[in-house]
């Protein structure tokens, strides 16, 4: 079917293992009742999300957007630089959402004593 | 019954995911010939150094062609902060505010001393360098905020002032609004950088205003996170939390 | 074909971290799970060229979202107890 | 004068590696915590630094800047392990059982609890 050559073995292990993250994420955020485990579950969400990106973006045998002294000209071989602003953006937005997630959990906890959905009832607090 | 039916769900949107990842190919060349100048990406690479003489390119998209997507970022962050100082709101003269962490030991506050300084500094270095090497003033007002982190643990009394926060993200900011609007008045675009001299690409005074938009970034996010770590480390311990933990 | 080897070992690392996170009853075990997850996807971020991203993934990834987690485990409790009764009987015996 | 600065770094590398090697060995082998944790950081500190100056000899250009994470890496590293290896007693996990002596018990017994100064 597939001879496994260098091409197959890296894109089945770099967007298998992002879309493999993005789904354990989401299995966890539907699946699980523990409050702290939801939001671990987002985070994988996002560490998939930002790994499919940057993989997009790759060329082969490409060097990283940074002009240095010696090479000026080396425009053809430079890997997309979008997809890498886009993601150093997301990333610090992740760890904002988190926090505030977290900081969500702590106060429903203080207030329910207990950090399972199933057993927070009212939606008073 | 449910997890087997997230387990099916997980299954069908995994399948379409593979088959849309399917057409794009590891590694290929997506952008065409940059020279051409066809596509966003080869703009961007062409353009970058004759425009803004900065050496890295993912800088002069963070902060000069997507400017207005930092600045939204920034923001985002500056209403993450304060959503969590709402949430986690305690009133001032209840108690002493007291951490979550318990004390440490001497030789963890001498080398906390020793190191913090050392931290600092790295940040300082990755956010002026970031437009020479890799790294910018998102990255270096991490570093910054872990330096902090390294001292609010190690000190249970380490006081920091929110005063002292508040000014320093704010003036941050209004710099950064401010070379903005000023781009706007005499280019014509929001952030447009072309009234300031740009210096030889590869020195460490060159871009430009870039250095500095990324500077004053640098200061802002190093506020904002440590901001959201003290709330975090300071919200007060409950009895029925630390009975469980023991 | 180096480096086929070398991202193949690094997905299966990351998968199987990401799965004992998620599987795992201690949250304890499952944050410093998730802090490795980050760690690998950096040293992936520097391997697919993007320097400025592995930089972000290690100061923020690594270094506060996991001490995020781990104060609001301090905070909350540390074990997931799955089952529902047991559940309502830690509830009424704290009671 | 330059090719041997550049063999003793590939030297050092060489060195370091065989440390590192030796620490993640010693993880495995070792039998609680205590002494997977002096196997863990000891070496690999030693390792790291070995390594990292290593790399600086063979760059000349990356000298001082290979120095001054040596110097990081030798305050920090000893720092880390002592607050792990507190905490873990200080949460009353016990050593191996053939552990003759427990040094840390008589002081602590002897001395007060420590008093924070800032």
């Amino acid at each position: 079917m597939c001879s496994f050559d260098y091409q197959t073995i890296m894109s089945i292990s770099i967007y298998g293992s992002s879309v493999v993250l993005m789904l354990l994420g989401l299995y966890a955020v539907l699946v699980k009742k523990n409050l702290i485990k939801i939001v671990i579950g987002l985070s994988i969400v996002d560490s998939g999300l930002h790994l499919l990106f940057v993989a997009v973006g790759y060329l082969h045998n490409g060097t990283a957007p940074i002009f240095s002294p010696e090479a000026v000209d080396k425009v053809n071989q430079m890997v997309d630089p979008v997809p890498q602003a886009l993601v150093l953006t997301a990333i610090v937005i992740g760890f904002a959402t988190t926090a505030v997630a977290l900081s969500l959990v702590i106060r429903l906890y203080k207030h329910h004593k207990t950090a399972r959905i199933d057993q927070i009832k009212s939606l008073k607090w | 019954m449910k997890r087997f039916l997230v387990i099916f769900l997980m299954l069908a949107l995994g399948f379409y995911l593979i088959q849309a990842l399917h057409f794009v190919p590891f590694g290929a060349n997506r952008m065409g010939a940059p020279a051409d100048k066809k596509t966003v990406a080869a703009f961007y690479l062409n353009e970058t150094v004759p425009q803004t003489a900065v050496a890295n390119v993912v800088t002069a998209i963070v902060v000069n062609y997507r400017g207005f997507d930092t600045l939204g970022e920034v923001t985002v962050l500056f209403l993450a902060t304060t959503g969590l100082a709402s949430i986690l709101y305690k009133r001032r003269d209840e108690e002493e505010t007291e951490r979550v962490s318990k004390p440490s030991s001497t030789i963890l506050q001498t080398g906390a001393k020793v190191l913090f300084p050392l931290v600092v500094i790295l940040g300082v270095y990755v956010f002026v360098h970031g437009h020479l090497t890799p790294g910018g003033g998102f990255q270096g007002g991490a570093i910054i905020a872990t330096g902090f982190l390294l001292m609010l643990i190690a000190y249970q009394k380490y006081h920091l002032s929110h005063s002292m926060l508040t000014w320093v993200e704010s003036l941050a900011g209004i710099l950064f609004v401010s070379i903005g609007l000023w781009g706007l008045i005499t280019g014509g675009t929001f952030l447009e950088n072309s009234w300031f001299p740009k210096g030889t690409l590869n020195s460490l005074i060159s871009g430009g205003a870039i250095p500095i938009i990324y500077i004053a970034v640098g200061f802002k996010v190093a506020a904002e996170l440590t901001g959201v770590l003290d709330i975090l480390l300071s919200t007060k311990d409950d009895k029925s939390a630390s009975n469980i933990q023991q | 074909m180096f480096y086929a080897g070398i991202f193949s070992f690094l997905a299966l690392l990351l998968i199987a971290s990401a799965w004992y996170a998620i599987r795992q009853k201690d949250l304890l075990y499952g944050v410093i799970a998730t802090g490795v997850v980050s760690l690998i996807l950096s040293v992936m971020f520097l391997l697919l060229q993007a320097p400025d991203v592995a930089l972000t993934e290690a100061a923020i990834g690594i270094a506060l979202t996991t001490i995020a987690f781990v104060i609001t485990i301090r905070n909350t409790e540390r074990y997931e107890n799955d089952k529902v009764e047991s559940g309502f009987q830690n509830k009424t015996k704290e009671e | 004068m330059m090719p041997y600065l550049a063999y003793f770094g590939q030297f050092l590398i060489l060195f370091g590696s065989v440390f590192l090697f030796l620490g993640a060995l010693g993880i495995f082998r070792m039998p609680d915590f205590y002494n997977r944790l002096q196997a863990g950081t000891k070496a690999s500190t030693l390792g790291v630094m070995s390594l990292i100056l290593g790399v600086g000899f063979v760059e000349p250009e990356w000298l001082v800047k290979s120095i001054i994470l040596v110097v990081f890496i030798g305050i920090a590293s000893p720092l880390s392990s002592h607050a792990l290896g507190r905490s873990a007693y200080k949460n009353n996990i016990k050593p191996f059982m053939k552990t003759k002596m427990d040094a840390y018990e008589e002081v602590s017994q002897i001395l007060p609890e420590e008093e924070e100064k800032v």
